[in-house]
């Protein structure tokens, strides 16, 4: 796990993961992995690894399914910069993109029953910030950004050590 | 991956193992469930002890398989769900639709 | 983690792994997590797991220590690239290269006490192919090449699930 | 990160957990194991029971210890290697040089 020090001079620190795949489901597990390994690293603690990671999963998920249309010639990719204290995800496709504001609630009566809409909602419920862009040829780039934990005193972080 | 069934004193007790996810354990789900339909249960419990996690798509399953067994004048309720996936569907309000169970012998009792 | 089908389509898939660092001894660490847990999904044991970590680490640990002399804006990259039934990785930094058949060898009975030269030693020991390479400005590319296991067969990939 | 340090019948043990890896783990091996030379210890044991892993820095911090312990007249000594430790000490042909026990109560009466 990173030190205080560590995150104290994020400011000139380079640490950035990229995660490209090709759009199989079975591929979105690899970027699960890579991904909830770096976050306990970043000092998350496993319960917020747990939910960082599900909305990591939902919109690998989306660019997979919804975006690239499960081609497997088409790429979802991830990239994840530490930022100062911020966790700064894009997770791109090569798909046609969609219209946020057109994705109905999830939550009301009449759509607990409808199979779609959750992804989001949960991108929403885990990440301080969640946007949608879409490029000129078509794409979705979804960012993710996460503020990491504040760094834990000396006294308390033995078990980084194993 | 096929999923575990096993029948007690009339209720069809369904048991996934790992991640109810995307593309593997999803379909599983829902395998598991159209089969117990077609075998003629009405009671179904769902066991969650073994899963490890759940994304969209497994609940997207999860309420298809309310309705469908809703349908067929069947119950289908959850066991055992690990606080993970017990977060997830209170975020997701499915949690309101369905009754959950942290014990077997209950639930068991609770159909009719 | 993947199965058969995913291995014998692997001609056409894509699946990239990048990690970028400063030149900090902490953020090795990351790179091990990262990859660890990227080679578990790839289908390799525990133990191998450990062997080829070590390998990883030893080359990174050389990018930070002699490349980059531990300068925090210069940095250390690694790409690992699954293609076929290969994992491909490359290591690079941003030093001045040296001379590899210089570097005494660790085994023989006047080295065993000398501090240096096992890094490369257990790169060779765990992969299947290492080598450097030295760019025009002079940074240090390392390769390293290990087959993936063969697949499992279905019987036995219950574990996978969890 | 500071080593754990026990006495026992006149023998230093010293007990690393985690990574002697590049950075912390190898500094705080050679710490140690200056502090129990400069305390006057000629018995070292070093318990690898909660150490995780090794690499190359973690290693040539244990063969310079071998050296200054040596110099110093004493005697230094490794103890539960964890398998994946002692598969590389071996590989680096490190573990010819020192002697290696699994049992703490043998090792102890090793220093005669
Ligand atoms: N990357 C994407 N490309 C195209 N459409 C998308 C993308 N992401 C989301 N969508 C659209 O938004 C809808 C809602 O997404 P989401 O909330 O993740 O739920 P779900 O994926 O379960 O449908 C999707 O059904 C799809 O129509
Ligand atoms: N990336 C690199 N840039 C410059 N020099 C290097 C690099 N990698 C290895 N070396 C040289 O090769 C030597 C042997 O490396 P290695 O076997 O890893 O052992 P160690 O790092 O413990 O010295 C190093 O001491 C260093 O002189």
């Amino acid at each position: 796990m990173l030190d205080s020090v560590a995150l104290t001079d994020m400011a000139e620190q380079v640490l950035q993961i990229k995660v490209a795949i090709s759009s199989r489901f079975e591929n979105i597990d690899l970027v699960d992995a890579v991904m909830e390994a770096a976050m306990r690293h970043f000092g998350f603690d496993e319960e917020t690894v747990e939910r960082l990671g599900l909305a990591i999963r939902e919109a690998v998920a989306n660019g997979v399914r919804h975006g690239n249309r499960q081609e497997p010639t088409k790429r979802v990719e991830l990239t994840c910069d530490l930022k100062q204290d911020v966790m700064a995800l894009r997770i791109t496709d090569e798909g046609s993109g969609f219209d946020v504001d057109a994705i109905p609630d999830p939550l009301t009566a009449n759509n607990l029953f409808n199979p779609s809409g959750r992804g989001i909602l949960l991108m929403r419920a885990f990440m301080d910030e969640v946007a949608f862009d879409f490029d000129n040829n078509g794409g979705t780039q979804v960012t993710l950004k996460k503020s990491l934990p504040s760094p834990p005193s000396d006294a308390g972080s033995e078990e980084d050590e194993s | 991956m096929k999923i575990p069934v096993r029948n007690r004193d009339g209720v069809t007790i369904l048991q996934p193992t790992g991640k109810i996810t995307i593309g593997i354990g999803d379909v599983a789900l829902r395998d598991a469930v159209d089969d117990a339909l077609a075998a003629g249960s009405t009671s179904i419990l769902v066991d969650f002890q073994r899963a490890s996690k759940m994304d969209s798509s497994g609940m997207a399953e999860l309420v298809a398989a309310f309705k469908k067994v809703k349908e067929s004048g069947g119950e289908i309720k959850l066991l055992h769900l690990p606080s993970n996936i017990r977060d997830v569907l209170a975020i997701t309000q499915i949690s309101r639709v369905f009754e959950i169970f942290d014990d077997e012998d209950e639930a068991v009792a609770s159909f009719n």
